[in-house]
């Protein structure tokens, strides 16, 4: 059954995957991307990490994607165009260097962990909002304060970057 | 879910290969296509697969420490969109083309 | 009792502060009032320490201010010192200094940079004081510094003028390759002394191997010939007569380059005690007394021709001391400041009558003009000759009965550079005073101010030889030795002189043609004597221009420029080379950037997985 | 807080403070930083006050963590030898910033916040008692300098700049290396406490291991004083540098060098320091004639000022590497004659640029005839320079010299020929510069001193008369000190005689005394 689940939803992220970068048109890679990421949200959740799935949600599909789509509206972003320059190296070299990346990582993968162990479904729920909090408030307290000031400075280098020049 | 015994899981490596596998994807996107949007959703592709390690190895060893650090992946990625944005705007408005290939400052 | 030696310098220095401060603003009579009067305290005071102080011979003043430098076990103090010897050096440096400071007053009268002439000429008497009156070879070192310096500025007084201001520097110059010497002569000193007072290394010198004190000594004496102008550092007095006359009379004939001849009386006991350096400053001294004269012979420029005689006469002083009659030679010293400042004072004069002419050739019967100047004039060039009674008769003639003792050669090569001395300057007498006026214009006598100072020379280079019998005097600190009485030496010496300026009137008064034929008849030599046997030149060819142009173009560009700045931009050069080839893969374009990244990842996981499983 | 810790910090607030106040308030700014560098001097003059003779270590200290691991302490202390150089960047820091008053035009609240900062890291420099702390003082000063001679300098700014950059950082590179492995030899940062050790015997260095440590330090500082033949940046540094940047860097920054040569190289490394001090004098000699004979030849006056600079620091080379109580005292001494004398010279050099808006020798001449008391100020600063008895340069020199000769007469006597041709060089010089006759170009450009101009010099001057003719102001502190140091470079000797691999001969050094 978990095998089941996991199959299901690898290939629609894979899927998804795909066709983020097939598609021309950025709206299409966006609500593909969405794809992706619901289905990887499903499997945090069998992985017993529910608070995660939840803000893998509303964070990332919903409010970050969200940003995308609205940029891409704002730009009135159209298919690409085929031209301008292009990259010798990134031609060549690209595409064979990615696939060796991935055959290397494969192996790798297969060769260190061939039985490490096998995941379970809903044997392990250590990630409820209960678990995380506790954790976040405790041990990871400086780092989680520090991110709300990297917030803030996001926020304000977002405002500076993109208002309307003064003049 | 429905109660049965489940004789075997799934192995810990396919998560991994899965990751790896979506990290690529985001790679090869990263490299071919030339739209600054759709190179910025790839990154996040990228994220994303890499989150996905940590959760698993989060569920292998018990422990939520992977969990938080998806958690703060995502809100650095979640601030790394929003100025990102800013900046594919301010590109644009400057640029009149969202092509990475034009915007080449960097070289001289 | 304490005697307040500090008076007798700080006087003129407070004369130099107000003038040089606020003399610009003060009128020209405030100034020479301050000049004067300042160094005519002084010369008050000395004379109330030598009323008072008692018998100096026996115990010499010596005061102690404050340290001045200490490190460790070394200390030298600002410390004076006064016994005899001091006290005649301060007489003829207070006492001829007052009478330059008055005749200064008004020759300098119409000069520009008044103030700034009585501020240095102030400063120099600070310096020379403290020379003098120095009880430590440091603090006698800054006065002979600072004579230097004093002398420097006042050769380049007129700042506009490039041959003075050249002449300044090569005073200072030269000066710093005899300083140089005493320098090491003080390292010397300390290193195997421990100290630098006189009393400590004059007590402790006769212990000492010859060799150290033989080396000490040379070197002193290379100071000496900087600052005396003797053989091979002379060449920066004749060049210095570029400065006022006054000047000229106060620094380059009567206190200041005597301070080498005083340097070397004062080091007599390390001098007593390394016979070789002895018999090299009297050999120099004897050289640089014939050398001088005859150049002397040839000169044209009044001035020059008395400069080239100061050198010849400080010759004259260091055979003194280099052959042991240290006493006569500060006989010398004196009666020589006397009639050498009336020379000088006297061509100033000249210069004045003849509305700044300097060339002989073109003065002559200022007899009938300047009356008064001529006859002090004739005392001083009478005392020069060594006729007797006057002044430069009785040293001169002490040295050579000295040198006689010694070795008989030196008295002959002293007796006949004594004729050529009488010779030249009573040729200079002749071709200025006699004969008709050659110049233009209409030369007239010099102010009060200025032939008042001649009278009381002129009376000083008459009676100052037997009035002050310096040897008698000096007798406790330096004993006349009783060597035997050789009677006709006194007659020879006289009669070169009267030969001398026998010759001299044959030459300038009855037959004028004759020099013009002797010039054309010895050609060659009298151009090499002209030109001053082209020792300036020599210098230049083989001193300064190898060094200057070396400096240039090997040190600098070569070696600066090339070599270091060669290796330091070549590393930079090879670092950009290198950084050129790395910058192919900055494209600028973002996706083969990425193509890297992937690359490298590739090699890092690769590299991480062998690693990886070595580990395993 | 003692009053030592107030020394570094006023310059340090008042760099901070420089940087709130908003740009348009250029005059708030200049009196801000005027005020706070005057502040610090006085401050500075409450260290002499309080100095106490004959009490052994360092005085005024002040001593917490910084970082606990590894354990790095804000150490700072002063001795005889740290305490004149403080009051001298204190005191030469207003000097600075009342030359550039009207010069420097753009960017005024950068150059005023970084001429406090500089100060501020000097004195930190030579307070610093912990490796560690020093180490970050001395490259907190190169920042301000770098950007003094790049954003206000003269036309090759960039290159000169970037040149004295890495020049210094190379060195500084090596030294940090040497900290870091002394840290693991001795596991500690604090100089006092590795002092310790190396004498008690606690750390023992091989032969080998003692002179890399010298050479890394030494090699860093050599750079800084600068000691041929790694003197080239200097020239281009100051002709390049606005002139307050010039006379902290030749008056001060220079002094990092040898400071750091007196108090560590020596003391930490005895004997690979004596081992190896007839080369470096060797060295120190060469630089003294060779900077000479070329500062002769330069047709640039501050080029000119800057070839005497490697002149004159041969000297303090020289005398240190004596090893003997004169020639360590001279040394130190020479330090603050050259840093009054030849900061008085870039000074003045700086005035003549404002006027006539030339460096070059060749476009001036005759200026003593239009603007006599300017001439009358740089004749006698000239003086000081070569070295004339009653002005300041002459005692450090002779003391130097002294004790050269007392190690070896032969150095003494080539270095003494240094002292003939400084004689040569400036007053070459002078003559182009000041006599002859005046040019229209520079009659119409060359005022007199004004107020201001009064106001920088006449300390400078005082200073120049005072240093040189009583010396028991300034010598008894640094003499204390460096008998101290003395000793300490003669410590662990007879402890290493015995240990395999060190055969040290102390040659003509060790005979010296």
């Amino acid at each position: 059954m978990d095998l089941f689940f996991f199959l299901l939803f690898a290939i629609i992220a894979v899927v998804c995957g795909v066709n983020v970068i097939a598609q021309r048109h950025p709206i299409s890679s966006a609500l593909s991307l969405i794809g992706v990421m619901g289905s990887l949200a499903v499997l945090y959740l069998l992985l017993g990490a529910a608070f995660i799935a939840t803000a893998q949600i509303i964070v990332y599909a919903g409010a970050v994607m969200v940003l995308f789509v609205f940029v891409i509206m704002l730009l009135n972003a159209g298919a690409e165009e085929r031209t301008g320059r292009r990259s010798l190296i990134a031609q060549i070299f690209g595409i064979p260097a990615l696939i060796g990346l991935l055959g290397v990582l494969c192996y790798f993968v297969q060769r260190w962990f061939p039985n490490a162990g096998v995941v379970n479904f809903d044997a392990w729920q250590g990630g409820s909002a209960q678990n995380i909090g506790y954790s976040l408030f405790t041990d990871y307290l400086l780092p989680f304060e520090v991110t709300s000031v990297l917030i803030l400075i996001a926020i304000l280098g977002a405002i500076v970057l993109a208002r309307k020049e003064l003049d | 879910m429905n109660g049965l015994p489940v004789p075997n899981g799934v192995p810990i490596s396919w998560f991994l290969l899965l990751s790896a596998v979506l990290f690529a994807l985001g790679v090869a996107g990263f490299i071919i296509r030339r739209n600054i949007l759709t190179v910025f959703m790839c990154i996040e592709l990228m994220l994303n697969a890499v989150n996905l390690t940590f959760i698993a190895f989060a569920n292998q060893h018990r422990q939520v420490s992977g969990q938080i650090f998806t958690f703060f992946v995502m809100v650095v990625a979640a601030a790394e969109a929003a100025v990102g944005l800013a900046i594919i705007l301010t590109v644009f408005k400057n640029r009149e083309t969202l092509n990475i290939d034009e915007v080449n400052t960097l070289r001289n | 009792m304490t005697q307040n030696l500090w008076i007798i310098p700080i006087l003129p220095f407070l004369g130099f502060l107000v003038n040089g401060i606020f003399g610009r603003k003060l009128p020209k009579m405030i100034v020479s009032l301050v000049a004067v009067v300042s160094v005519l305290l002084s010369f008050g005071w000395v004379m109330k320490v030598y009323l008072t102080a008692g018998d100096l011979a026996a115990n010499p003043v010596t005061e102690h201010y404050f340290t001045w430098i200490r490190s460790g076990a070394f200390n030298v103090g600002w410390d004076y010192t006064v016994d005899k010897l001091t006290m005649i050096m301060l007489m003829i440096v207070t006492g001829i200094g007052s009478l330059i400071h008055i005749y200064s007053v008004g020759y300098m009268e119409h000069e520009g940079g008044y103030y700034r002439f009585f501020a240095y000429l102030n400063l120099f008497m600070f310096f020379m004081l403290n020379l003098v009156l120095a009880a430590n070879y440091l603090l006698l070192f800054l006065g002979w510094e600072g004579v230097g310096l004093c002398s420097y500025l006042l050769v380049g007084f007129y700042i506009v003028k490039h041959s003075a201001t050249t002449a300044g520097n090569k005073a200072f110059i030269v000066n710093r390759i005899g300083d140089f010497g005493f320098s090491l002569a003080m390292f010397l000193i300390v290193v195997n002394f421990g100290t630098l007072d006189f009393g400590h290394v004059f007590a402790a010198a006769p212990g000492r191997p010859t060799g150290t004190l033989t080396a000490i000594a040379l070197l002193l004496l290379l100071g000496a010939t900087g600052k005396s102008a003797q053989i091979p550092l002379y060449v920066w007095l004749p060049d210095a007569m570029e400065g006022p006359t006054p000047v000229s009379a106060l620094i380059h004939a009567a206190t200041m380059v005597t301070a080498g001849v005083y340097m070397c009386t004062r080091s007599a006991v390390i001098f007593t005690h390394a016979p070789a350096a002895m018999e090299t400053v009297a050999i120099i001294g004897l050289v640089t007394a014939a050398f001088a004269a005859t150049i002397g012979l040839a000169q044209n420029d009044i001035k020059k021709v008395y400069a080239y005689s100061t050198i010849s006469q400080l010759g004259y002083m260091f055979l003194g001391v280099g052959v042991g009659a240290f006493s006569a030679g500060i006989w010398h010293l004196m009666t020589h400041a006397f009639f050498k400042a009336l020379l000088f004072l006297g061509a100033g004069s000249v210069i004045h009558a003849c509305h700044g002419e300097q060339d002989m050739r073109h003065m002559g019967g200022l007899r009938k003009y300047a009356p008064i100047t001529f006859y002090t004039l004739c005392c001083a060039s009478l005392a020069i000759a060594g006729i007797p009674p006057f002044a430069g008769f009785w040293s001169k003639d002490a040295i050579l009965a000295a040198s006689y003792a010694h070795a008989p050669w030196m008295y002959w090569i002293g007796t006949i550079t004594a004729g050529m001395t009488a010779f030249y300057v009573w040729r200079a007498m002749f071709m200025t005073f006699f004969g008709e006026y050659r110049g233009h214009g209409h030369p007239h006598e010099s102010p009060v101010s200025m032939w008042g100072p001649l009278a009381v020379l002129a009376a000083l280079s008459v009676v100052g030889g037997f009035l002050f019998n310096v040897p008698k005097i000096l007798n406790s600190m330096f004993p006349i030795e009783e060597a035997a009485e050789v009677p006709w030496l006194v007659y020879v010496s006289v009669l070169a002189g009267v030969l001398g300026i026998g010759l001299a009137a044959y030459m300038y008064v009855v037959n004028l043609d004759l020099p013009e034929r002797i010039t054309k008849a010895i050609g060659g030599l009298y151009t090499l004597v002209y030109n001053k046997y082209f020792i300036d030149e020599v210098y230049d060819a083989t001193v300064v221009h190898p060094l200057v142009e070396g400096s240039r173009s090997v040190l600098w560009r070569g070696v600066d420029q090339g070599f270091i700045d060669g290796i330091v931009n070549g590393v930079g050069q090879e670092s950009k080379a290198v950084g050129g080839v790395l910058r192919l893969m900055q494209s600028g374009n973002i996706r083969s950037y990425a193509t890297w990244v992937v690359l490298g990842s590739v090699a890092l996981v690769i590299a991480l997985g062998i690693a990886g499983g070595v580990s395993r | 807080m003692n009053l030592l810790d107030l020394v570094i910090a006023l310059p340090g607030i008042g760099f901070i403070l420089a940087l709130i106040i908003p740009r348009a308030q250029e005059k708030a700014i200049r009196l801000l930083t005027l005020v706070f560098s005057l502040a610090t001097f006085v401050v500075s003059l409450g260290l002499v006050a309080g100095y106490q003779f004959g009490k052994a270590g360092q005085q005024f200290v002040s001593d917490t963590v910084w970082i606990s691991s590894p354990e790095i302490h804000w150490h700072v202390g002063i001795d005889g030898l740290s305490l004149w150089l403080i009051v001298l960047s204190a005191f030469l820091t207003p000097i600075a910033i009342g030359i550039s008053w009207r010069y420097i035009a753009h960017r005024t609240k950068e150059f005023y916040a970084f001429l406090l900062l500089l100060e501020c890291g000097l004195v930190g420099v030579f307070a610093a008692w912990d490796l560690f702390l020093f180490y970050v003082f001395w490259e907190i000063v190169l920042v301000p300098m770098y950007f003094l001679i790049g954003i206000w300098g003269h036309d090759r700014r960039i290159y000169a700049a970037v040149k004295f950059f890495l020049y210094t950082f190379a060195g500084s590179v090596l030294m940090l290396a040497a900290i870091i492995y002394l840290y693991t030899l001795s596991g500690t940062f604090d100089y006092a406490a590795i002092l310790d050790q190396l004498s008690a015997g606690r750390i023992i260095l091989s032969h080998s291991q003692e002179t890399l440590l010298f050479l890394a330090f030494f090699i860093a500082f050599a750079i800084k004083v600068p000691l041929f033949p790694l003197h080239t940046w200097l020239p281009d540094a100051h002709v390049e540098a606005p002139s307050a940047g010039s006379v902290m860097l030749a008056s001060v920054m220079l002094k990092m060098g040898t400071y750091g040569l007196l108090r560590f190289c020596v003391p930490m490394f005895p004997n690979a320091a004596r081992d190896n001090a007839g080369w470096i004098n060797i060295l120190a000699i060469i630089g003294i004639i060779y900077g000479a004979l070329v500062a002769m030849v330069q047709p640039n006056l501050k080029k000119l000022v800057a070839y005497s600079s490697v002149s004159h620091l041969g000297f303090v080379v020289l005398g240190i590497f004596s090893f003997t109580q004169l020639g360590l005292d001279g040394a130190v001494y020479q330090m603050l004659n050259h840093g009054i004398s030849t900061g008085a010279l870039f000074v003045l050099v700086g005035f003549l640029y404002e006027r006539r808006h030339s460096l070059a020798i060749s476009d001036f001449g005759g200026v003593a005839t239009v603007a006599p008391w300017l001439s009358t100020v740089f004749v006698i600063t000239t003086l000081a320079s070569i070295g004339l008895p009653m002005l300041n340069n002459f005692v450090g020199e002779f003391l130097v010299l002294q004790g050269a000769a007392q190690a070896n007469f032969t150095w003494s006597i080539f270095a003494a020929i240094g002292v003939i041709l400084s004689a040569c060089y400036m007053l070459w010089m002078v003559q182009r510069v000041f006599f002859g006759s005046t040019h229209e170009d520079v009659a119409h450009h060359m005022p007199d001193f004004n107020a201001r101009e009064w106001a920088c010099m006449i300390p400078l001057v005082a200073m120049m008369v005072w240093m040189g003719v009583y010396t028991q102001s300034f010598l008894p502190h640094i003499s204390e000190t460096n008998a101290r140091i003395l000793d300490q470079s003669r410590m662990n000797v007879p402890l290493r005689v015995s240990l395999p691999g060190s055969t040290i001969s102390h040659g003509g050094i060790g005979r010296a005394r």
